[in-house]
């Protein structure tokens, strides 16, 4: 469903989920190349979790994210071409090229820090919010990790903390493995994690926990603005699950893209890998958007190729910048590391 | 000039940090461990209660909620207790504060000030007896503060809330009942500035913490034999003021590290290594280490103290030196 | 309520609550007059958790246990001497002076660690069952530690490891918190978990958990051997909360006797100093049981006053041997720390 | 002689090992990290599928449950993949696994070994690049292990294995494609047993892990400049073979040590401060160390080549050695 919002609101959030995906897309190739090494993790088939939820917040807010960071940061309004810069190692990236793909933050967007460390961030984001509710100053705390973090103890500890604090801090756990394509498994249960549905395990902590589709834009941007809204009237803590089924292209450890996206595949999937379609057909957040989109009238395929193609520029323009962009010089590695 | 123990000058320190700055936040509760005194602690309970938080036995999540706390603008100072319980919070202090600041390309300050009790402690056995400072010297990213004296625990301690790094400070109970100088309207003591705690000629002892009040007693017993020691204590591992020691060297020529934390790898093989590496031609004899031996602190009495820096060991080690 | 045991184990359980207590009652002086330093805990007001819930073990069974270890290890069969001798750090201490209070083990009675680490041995025990179903030895293992425990990560990720691995393992924890009188809150809440009762946490894990009253050695005894059946059975872990009112001797960091321990206090605590009657009067696991054998003509007063007087003689040579033991060699610290 | 991939003398060590002993059993399952070889793993599970476990992503959990395991009579090969993931494990594996034989009063076992790769991988950045040995080194107690060529990966695991200790054994990605000679049915390697990689006459250059091979491609370099270095890899840490260091600087009476740690308490910072106590008087110029900069480990590439101990940061030390 979509969200209830005006037209233009509408439009920015299939805007901002067709630059989170061409820009996931346009990394691999350039992985591929060599262009950039190390190991890296994309948010394809997550968009219509993280945008609409990020376009709750107020600008004030603080954001916490993991290794799959860059679709959180494209969300919030971070500018490709410092982002691609940065997952580069280049000089003009968000952070210097310090922190590249898994590290990369942008504080005046609320994003002070983001863990490449399983559920690192999950007892940080009750600081934030401890600091928030210290200096009353309103602020509210998301913390977006992946279903995999409730597995590392951080997790219960922090969410006791909150629990107890009565923090302002939303939990929003990513679980990118329905039907059993991740670590869950098929039948209710999963293989690493015997507190499932996951929300079992806040809930343990008494911090009320929802589970909701997380393709669903429009449920996702109902139940995060409840919820923020009951955060920022001192409730205390929540947890929501957002379910998404995985990416066919990040099965495997590195990732590989079984098909461009393209709009026109909202109605169409047939040129599609059959290993892949079904995925492409049902579960892609953006192609079910779009189609509401249409089907809702709030624009036609003309309007969505239109804005495609725009953002499809903006991504190639950022790829160039980000490609021509220096290195920092070596000596730069020893500085800058303390304030 | 006054006089005050050491547990008042701690106390001293906490409270005109708190009332100078708001943003202090004490999470944890135990700065006096369980010393009888602990009790004076309470005092700032009743002051500023409400910048004050006793969390549960979670010692990763609470220095995580200090460290991301400290990166929304409070200055939080968290007590560890036990050196050893800092291991349970390994992840958010080595891999999360030490790094927050350099990743994101110098951008999130992250100023924390994290608390513990190290060392020998009379029967701490071989979880209680931890003295984390040497693996955490090997964490860039991470500030080390260890004073051995009244009046260097309260200006550190002023220089550690003050700093915007993640700041790791280092105490020790069998400090808590010595007094000493310390004036009123004390300065902070800046970081990075060694202290010759006694002069002397022979020998150059460099010793931190709890240690340096054993070397000044061995140094006291030594001056008998005619043998003058210059106490050199760093103060701070990082920064790390490598030049007073070599000018001390300069005229000594000679070295001894007494130190607390296990030989191996430990803070007194740091400083021998940099000693021997900007140092050398100005040695006489070999560098000589007196550590805490590399086995797990044993709890018996006699054990726990043939294996830590002991004033015998340490008399016999200069006296090596000067032989 | 008295276990369903014929007269002899039920004298014997009674006889090693006696130990436990007079040993623990021993202590305080001996650390007050310096004979021994460091922190020390003791197991008063427990006794009736720890002897029956031992007592349904096979004897090639693991347990773990904690700085609160020492009724432990007496209800297991330890001698109180060797005990003791490690308490004060002598060579026929049970480790030869090596661990004292915190770490004495007894591997020959099933005590391979005990850890003063709040939780630390939480994860091991998952660790010895792991062992266990894996030799198909049939040996189950026990990790008995305190409510304080739960508030670390590494209980609830071992919990999952337990459940994932249906591992043959009962999680006892002993909360001696009831009232309020340590970190639980009289009404129903605790100011430093928000999981409670504590059996929601293992709940979470869809570990089976039941809470219970710790001063029943009846209930204790019932319900601890229906577990072991369980486990036994292959349903994997178990969990038991047995709650007991903190002794009063134990309210400061630094324990002390309010009122020496005699069985005549069962029929008669007007001796006893007001402040601490209460608990002697209604909390007193040892005089409860004491009550009960009596109640129910297992013995007589004097019968229990013989008991006692033969346990006081074995504490009071405990003691006479220890403190006679001699230190081990300084040396005897550069030795035997790898095997 | 036989020649092998690393990646698959280190497959052959845990096969033969699998086979050997039906206590082994393999937590978790990244033995060779994300490399394009990673498959040939997969046939360990088709063979000893029973003795391998795929635990949650709970460092601190499941390596408890491999030291439990270990106590109670099993020989665990737990694997933390990247090696700064031991830091989740920080308190079971320095407080607990470290510790319990020595508390117990020498009766509780530990043979379990903590597998994990360190060090700078490319991009790893400041998390994903950690070298724990030196922090692991301080905490007496472990074994550690730390091979550099197919010979020593296959040897020194078995001895691992074999060793009734906790073990720490220290892989370095980038070893896995190295090809070199492993004699059929070798013997395990003892630990405590240094190899001389390369024999020289001029200087010692003490190296361990990936940085062997970086000091014996910077070794050939001089040679051509007529410096014939001699590289020493001590192969395990806990125990240290000094002896051979002490000949090998006799000879050479000039010490450089190269080796991926940071610096500060790092593994140079111990083998300086060694030879500095008791090989002072046969050196006959300052000890250097090349160890990977005090700074969290940038991402970009040249940052991170630039603080690493890289070939001619190294060169420049030995010429200056000789200098
Ligand atoms: C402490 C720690 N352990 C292991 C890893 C390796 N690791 C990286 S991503 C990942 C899976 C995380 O799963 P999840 O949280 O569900 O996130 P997803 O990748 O599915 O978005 C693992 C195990 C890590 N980064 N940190
Ligand atoms: C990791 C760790 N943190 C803190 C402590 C200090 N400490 C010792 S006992 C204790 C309270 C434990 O409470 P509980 O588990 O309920 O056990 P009890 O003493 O009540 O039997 C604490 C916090 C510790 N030993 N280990
Ligand atoms: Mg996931
Ligand atoms: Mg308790």
């Amino acid at each position: 469903m979509l969200p209830k919002l005006p037209r233009d609101n509408l439009l920015e959030l299939c805007r901002r989920m067709f630059v989170i995906r061409h820009f996931e897309e346009s990394l691999v190739p350039l992985h591929d190349k060599g262009v950039f090494g190390g190991h890296y993790h994309l948010y394809i088939g997550q968009e219509a979790t993280g945008v609409p939820a990020i376009s709750c917040l107020r600008s004030d807010d603080y954001l916490f994210t993991t290794h799959r960071n860059h679709g959180h940061l494209l969300a919030r309004g971070a500018e490709p071409k410092r982002l691609l810069a940065e997952i580069l190692g280049r000089a003009d990236g968000l952070n210097k090229g310090k922190g590249g793909s898994f590290h990369s933050v942008a504080p005046t967007l609320g994003f002070l820090h983001s863990s490449g460390v399983v559920a690192g961030i999950i007892p940080l984001s009750t600081g934030t919010a401890y600091a928030s509710k210290a200096l009353k100053n309103g602020r509210l705390t998301v913390c977006l990790f992946g279903d995999g973090s409730l597995e590392e103890g951080a997790a219960p500890e922090a969410f006791n903390l909150a629990s107890l604090n009565k923090l302002p801090v939303l939990f929003l756990c990513e679980n990118n493995g329905k039907y059993g394509a991740g670590r869950a498994v098929a039948a209710g249960q999963s293989s690493s994690m015997a507190a499932y549905p996951l929300t079992d395990l806040p809930k343990a902590y008494k911090i009320p926990a929802q589970l909701i589709d997380g393709i669903d834009a429009g449920l996702v941007h109902a139940t995060v603005s409840e919820a923020v809204e009951k955060i920022r009237r001192g409730e205390g803590p929540q947890f929501i699950e957002a379910q998404t089924v995985r990416w066919p292209g990040s099965e495997t450890n590195w990732p590989s893209v079984p098909h461009p996206t393209d709009s026109s595949l909202a109605w169409d999937v047939s040129g599609v890998q059959e290993k892949a379609r079904e995925w492409y057909r049902s579960c892609d957040p953006l192609l079910v958007f779009a189609r509401e989109l249409v089907e809702a009238n709030q624009a036609t395929k003309d309007d969505l190729a239109s804005m495609e193609r725009q953002v499809k520029t903006e991504i190639a323009a950022a790829v160039e910048f980000a490609v021509a962009s220096p290195y920092p010089k070596p000596e730069e590695a020893e500085r800058n590391f303390f304030a | 000039m006054r006089e005050l123990a050491y547990y008042e000058a701690k106390f001293e320190a906490l409270d005109e940090i708190m009332a100078a700055d708001q943003r202090v936040h004490l999470i944890n509760g135990t700065f006096l461990s369980l010393s009888p005194h602990r009790h004076v602690f309470q005092n700032l309970a009743k002051k500023y209660g409400d910048r004050m938080m006793s969390p549960p036995i979670s010692e990763l999540g609470f220095c995580g909620l200090a460290t991301g706390a400290a990166m929304a603008g409070l200055r939080p100072i968290v007590d560890l207790s036990t050196g050893s319980f800092i291991y349970e919070a390994w992840p958010q202090v080595a891999n999360e504060a030490a790094n927050a600041y350099s990743m994101s390309g110098g951008q999130t300050r992250v100023p924390v000030v994290f608390h513990l009790f190290h060392g020998l402690r009379g029967g701490g056995a071989a979880q209680h007896s931890g003295s984390p400072q040497a693996m955490l010297w090997n964490c860039p990213g991470l500030e080390i503060a260890i004073p051995s004296s009244p009046r260097d625990v309260k200006g550190l301690l002023k220089t550690a809330v003050a700093s915007d790094n993640p700041t790791i400070f280092v105490d020790h109970v069998r400090l808590l009942d010595l007094r000493g100088e310390v004036p009123e309207n004390d300065k902070p003591i800046p970081f990075g500035v060694a202290d010759i705690k006694r002069a002397g000629s022979d020998v150059t002892l460099i010793a931190t913490s709890h240690t340096v009040q054993v070397c000044l007693k061995a140094a006291e017993k030594l001056a008998k034999e005619g043998i003058e020691v210059e106490v050199v204590d760093p103060r701070t591992l990082v920064p790390f003021d490598l030049a007073t020691i070599l000018s001390s060297v300069e005229k000594t020529r000679r070295v001894v590290i007494a130190d607390e934390t296990h030989q191996s790898c430990g803070v007194a093989a740091e400083i021998a290594a940099r000693i021997a590496e900007t140092g050398f031609d100005k040695l006489k004899t070999r560098i000589r280490r007196v550590s805490t031996l590399d086995v797990p602190v044993p709890y018996s009495p006699p054990l726990e103290a043939h294996i830590g820096p002991s004033e015998s060991r340490i008399i016999d080690a200069v006296r090596a030196s000067v032989a």
